[in-house]
């Protein structure tokens, strides 16, 4: 068990943090600290400009086998590079579902000429890629997937129709991978089909979904006889489940320790304004703020335990919790935010309804213990598969 | 003892429920709320001709209906309930304030104009952080003739569109209640822009404002606003049981259409049980909502000390504030997706709860006050 | 709504208070403020015939009829006898089940004759009762008794075989209610009778159960062809539930101002103490102090809230959700209890294992969450009765 | 960075489980804890000539182990797990306390006789309350050679069957650390009757008790006495965690058990998310507890510095001693009515984690000192 980085990760991190700290400047000042999460659309085209600028660096899909342009990065190396990233304000990243998602499930499940086909775009940063998995009616049950993959033999292709939700960037997106039946007679699991479908095409439409913030990070996408290439389909049709789940299995991953740095300097930013307004003498904020550092610091060794491999070689128990603990812990830093800035919390920056960077954080954290599998769902996931107890029965649909 | 409404108030309640589902629905909410005033004025009108609300605690000797507390918190539950876009709570906030210098000819005139639905809202404090004396930031000058007024008020509750403001101000080392208009000189006033959309609140500006001796309402108040914002507390107690009843209310609605995994989600335990403790949270403050209600009118009348005052008031935000929030944030947690969405009323629930937590001080806070009572002093009383 | 108490009603608190100062004095000194939850296995002797002393005065069982030896006392009389019976320190009652259950239920449900035969009796102090209902099988799920009653023709009498556990004040008691499955063939909650049995036979075994305080107020009690007689069953033989369900309603009630008095001295303790030891500056007991405060004053106006009729004139809501509010309210008294006392929490009054009184309150509160239905079981029945949610389903046994 | 187990650590790891599994079985547990000592000596025995753990952090040059804060953890945690009726953890506090004086002949003794299993245990408050230096009552007068010791150390960790005591005591404005065998005159030694029967703590009287020069072991030990009281905070959380840990696992097989309403309740969402939330309480605390663990070394090393392992040690002692508790505490609940019996473990794995809870400092005070490091410095460290 060893704290430390090695001297040789050390001078990776220097190499990272060169880079970046020549590279994200000019132009691209504006753009540091932006684009996270409830802050996904604004500064789209610069920061697909950074994407790019980024890729030509070597400093996209680093994780990636170098015969695909990665740099076969270790687990560490990652780590370093998302910190660094993070610590130097590196902007939310247009490209990171397709290298964190589309990418691995290709270099899983894809024939070679998918490989061939979508990596380079991504590596390069120049195709981006966004997903379709949610529907309205398949949120926490993702195998209740109604949109339908139909198979035209005369085109050699697929025509998908249905509508998916909670898409985000899906306007600004070369590509969309979609969960849909293939098999209408089969249910939940079975008779399913993973898809790469092109955006730009007359059967997809986007209509952006407005939250509580007054933005739209997120969108609903309709397929109406939208189409892609007979070969446009991951593993056989059918085995779309297996596909899928093994994409949700490469969302958890070394984006973590990233996500902590953003974290860091939005507590940073609560304690910094503690102390300048007193709140830092209010004993119960006091008791709040030394259990949200706490909560911080265990996300991180949690995800250290977690990327080393876990005591018993696997990933799975600290896995398993890292959900639910990051979305709680950041739902509470939204309500300490407000309540270490006191009467202020209620005053906006301007009309109509222009957010403070902290308002925002409260209201938008409240989406963290909801998407990705909300709170119930995790708990559901921890008690049945770490602890081995009773799946919940389904209803008779 | 008899802890539940009499025939008359189960009379109140049924009215104010049965009036407010017919007009005062979430697009009307929603319409209000991004408009200029954030009022709707024809509900508005309605209530001051039909339903007389505004009217409920000022004496019948000035107009009024001459009711108390506990009809007043009736009316703002529901109120709260379907956050209605009317400035009731700001006005009866100001009857309160009147009512301590009753005596005084143009209390009864502002008594009386506030009976016939004219909006005057209570100037108090510039909460930076503090919502009680220390945060007033108003100076009053006395000249030959009357007095001078300089500075500013914060979060003044639907001040913005009031027709006259009575402000409290710092006076000689103790606070003086004035009546200030928005067209006198030297006074601006505008409304603050908000996360929550649904309580506008307004910012008063005091430029060398001329007042005459006759708008000084009394010059050693500082006494009164400390019940009066113990009264204030109350009111806004009653609009939080009303938020987390309708958070709850929605809540189960959403859950008992929403299917997944083949069930409807409200057959699932975590559902029910998250629902069960909202219950809990809503039952519980409003009991302490009842009986701060009747320690309230108590203290109305005399018979309840300050002390019983402020340790009603501070159960109850702190129970109420924390309900609230609660409640509407489990609300959230319990429609999923479509809860961050604008498009559902559980949000505006929640910032509204959020607001509501916040003003006048915090749960923690009214702790405090409570646990000064109780740990500090010699005999157990504040020291 | 009115908060304070008629003249006459006050005229009647002097007449309690005064005739508790006269009468619990002397030799019954000192049982005062003994025998409550968690230490209701003190001074039993003095305790029956304190309860003699409150009948030949006249206030045992006020709220009964007058026909019965009661006082048709109302609600708010009721309310104020506990009020005073509490705050004069009046032990733990022995005869309680008699008198807020076996009484009730036999008023609501009983023969003539049954009512002759044991409410004089309970009405005089003079015959003491305690209940049968759980089983090490039955516990939330009271339906599953398997307590067998057959009707023995020749002897005109039932026999009764089984276990039943949680028995409080089993072997000080002359009766015992029991509920048993009077027809094998059915299950749940049909087939069960409801009956009356004298606990001093050679059919009933009683074993104490210790608990984690060292001592042991509830039992187990063994019944092994247990006799009662063939008119010792309430109601008819299979209607069991219907009665055993109503005496659960006869819980709620009055005796929760009496309750809160009890607590009110706890919480008034733990004040004491962190004045005095300087717990009283530490921020976050504070806060909890705070909130224990607000609890009880939360549970006194929810209660008189549910006695007052409730505001649609049902005790539903709030009766609902007392047990549920009280009992967490009282488990959370007995951690700041201890978090007050600070490091001398830890050290016993004398060895072997002698609880001070606080030590005694934190350990048996966590039995106040699981007796009487669990904080789950709570959550299911508001849930489910309040608001109207789906019922969990039964499993296939 | 590898923030896993080295291969030996795990051997280690699964050499304690296995051992213990067998040889501290519940009636081992129940029998020491009703016995004088509260220790199983035969157990006791067989850990030191056996399994050698009373030896880990003793360097290797005074016979030990020589091993490392995460291999002390790493046996504590399953120590805790078990309950086991051994003074490994007084013991391994009093070699960190040693460690600070290693230079000293004494104390190299004292190492030497620890690693064959002696029992020397720290005797360093009143805690009436505070567990630190402010709480040090035993006082040491300075004679032409050697101390006068007087006062009274409360709470030493097994100290009643302790063969040797080190005492910390007042000393003209700092601490001096002293050597003072039970047998010398004045010194009282006796049981202290407490809640939690598991882990017996000693009561130390000292008067006039004269100790020769050579048995003072420092007299400027002030700055050490924080260090160790940290790196025990470590060892201590090490238990809370294994503590935590078995109310988990065996909440899980009683539920798993137990059928009410004709389903297992393990099948209840109500009790697999009450589950769930104890393993997330346990895994967080486990991470933390590697964390403070690699923390500790670094400090033993002098490579971390005072602040960073006071941070390490709060955040440790707030996360476990909250998770112990709160798993013990929901498996009682899980329990039901045997919950509550003398008859099932879990009530004592509820008297462990409320006794370690409040050793050495509450979670909330252990927050208070994390509050200050990021608050009131003016540079976001202490004051």
């Amino acid at each position: 068990m060893q704290l430390r980085f090695t001297e040789a990760d050390e001078r990776f991190r220097g190499e990272v943090s060169d880079w970046l700290s020549d590279n994200l400047a000019g132009d691209f000042s504006s753009i540091r600290h932006r684009g996270g999460p409830g802050d996904e659309h604004v500064f789209v085209e610069e920061r697909k400009a950074w994407e790019k600028c980024l890729a030509e660096g070597g400093w996209t899909c680093i994780g990636w086998p170098e015969a695909w342009g990665g740099k076969d990065a270790t687990i560490e190396q990652q780590v370093i590079f998302n910190e660094e990233y993070a610590r130097a304000g590196g902007p939310g990243r247009v490209g990171h579902i397709g290298e964190t998602l589309t990418g691995p499930t290709l270099l899983a499940f894809g024939s070679e000429a998918q490989k061939q086909r979508y990596l380079p775009g991504i590596r390069a940063g120049k195709e981006l890629w966004c997903q379709g998995y949610s529907e309205p009616g398949a949120g926490s049950d993702l195998s209740a997937v109604r949109t339908r993959a139909i198979l035209d033999e005369s085109t050699q292709s697929w025509r998908i129709t249905g509508q998916k939700v909670w898409t985000s960037l899906a306007h600004e997106s070369d590509f969309v991978f979609v969960l849909a039946r293939t098999d209408p007679a089969q249910k939940a699991h079975k008779g399913l089909g993973f898809f790469l479908v092109p955006m730009n095409q007359p059967g997809v439409t986007i209509r952006p979904i407005t939250q509580l913030t007054g933005t739209a990070e997120f969108n609903e996408v309709f397929f109406d006889e939208a189409i892609c290439g007979k070969d446009d389909i991951v593993g056989e049709p059918g085995a779309g489940w297996k596909v899928a789940m093994g994409l949700l299995g490469f969302e958890r991953g070394v984006s973590t320790l990233g996500q902590q740095m953003l974290f860091q300097t939005e507590l940073d930013e609560v304690i910094r304004i503690a102390r300048e307004n007193g709140s830092s003498k209010n004993p119960a904020l006091r008791q709040r703020i030394a259990e949200a550092h706490i909560g911080l610091r265990t996300l991180r060794y949690n995800s250290l335990r977690m990327l080393s491999g876990g005591d018993d070689g696997s990933l799975s128990r600290e896995a398993m919790i890292y959900k639910l603990c990051w979305s709680s812990w950041h739902r509470n830093l939204g309500k300490l935010a407000m309540d270490v800035l006191g009467p202020e919390a209620e005053l906006l920056e301007s009309e109509p309804y222009n957010l403070g960077r902290l308002q925002s954080l409260f209201l938008f954290t409240r989406a963290d213990t909801i998407y990705g599998g909300t709170n119930q769902i995790q708990r559901n996931i921890i008690a049945e598969r770490a602890l081995g107890m009773p799946r919940e029965p389904r209803g008779e649909s | 003892m008899k802890f539940s409404f009499t025939d008359e108030q189960l009379m109140l309640k049924d009215s104010a429920e049965g009036f407010l589902a017919e007009h005062a629905g979430s697009g009307v909410v929603r319409h209000a709320m991004v408009s200029q005033s954030g009022i709707d004025e024809a509900l508005w009108d309605k209530i001051c001709t039909e339903m007389y609300w505004q009217a409920i605690l000022v004496p019948e000797a000035w107009g009024g209906l001459g009711l108390g507390l506990v009809e007043s918190v009736i009316v703002l539950e529901q109120i709260g309930r379907v956050l209605a876009p009317v400035p009731i709570a700001a006005g009866v906030q100001s009857v309160l304030a009147l009512r301590t210098v009753a005596h005084h000819d143009l209390a009864q005139t502002l008594l009386t104009e506030l009976a016939q639905g004219k909006l005057v809202a209570l100037a108090h404090t510039a909460a930076r952080p503090h919502w009680g004396a220390a945060g007033v930031e108003v100076v009053a000058t006395e000249t030959n003739d009357g007095f001078i007024l300089n500075g500013e008020a914060r979060f003044v509750a639907s001040g913005h569109s009031a027709d006259a403001l009575l402000v409290v101000a710092q006076l000689d080392g103790d606070l003086g209640l004035f009546q200030v208009t928005p067209d006198q000189v030297g006074v601006t006033l505008s409304k603050t822009p908000t996360m929550d959309q649904t309580r506008p609140m307004g910012l008063l500006q005091l430029s060398k404002v001329t007042v005459a001796a006759a708008q000084c309402l009394a010059q050693s108040w500082r006494q009164h606003l400390d019940a009066v914002l113990n009264l204030s507390r109350i009111l806004i107690g009653a609009e939080q049981v009303g938020c987390a009843q309708a958070s709850l209310d929605q809540s189960v609605a959403y859950v008992s259409e929403r299917v997944q995994f083949g069930r409807t989600i409200a057959s699932y335990q975590a559902i029910k049980h998250k629902a069960a403790d909202m219950m809990l949270k809503v039952e519980s403050s409003r009991s302490l909502l009842y009986y701060a209600a009747c320690v309230g009118d108590e203290a109305l009348l005399g018979t309840a000390s300050e002390e019983d005052l402020r340790e009603a008031a501070a159960m109850l935000a702190s129970s109420a504030g924390d309900a609230a929030f609660f409640c509407a944030g489990t609300g959230i947690q319990l429609h999923g997706g479509v809860g961050i969405t604008e498009e559902y009323d559980i949000q505006l629930y929640f910032k509204r709860a959020r607001s509501m937590e916040a003003y006048l001080g915090r749960p923690d806070q009214q702790r405090e006050v409570l646990a000064t009572m109780l740990l500090d002093g010699d005999d157990g009383h504040a020291a």
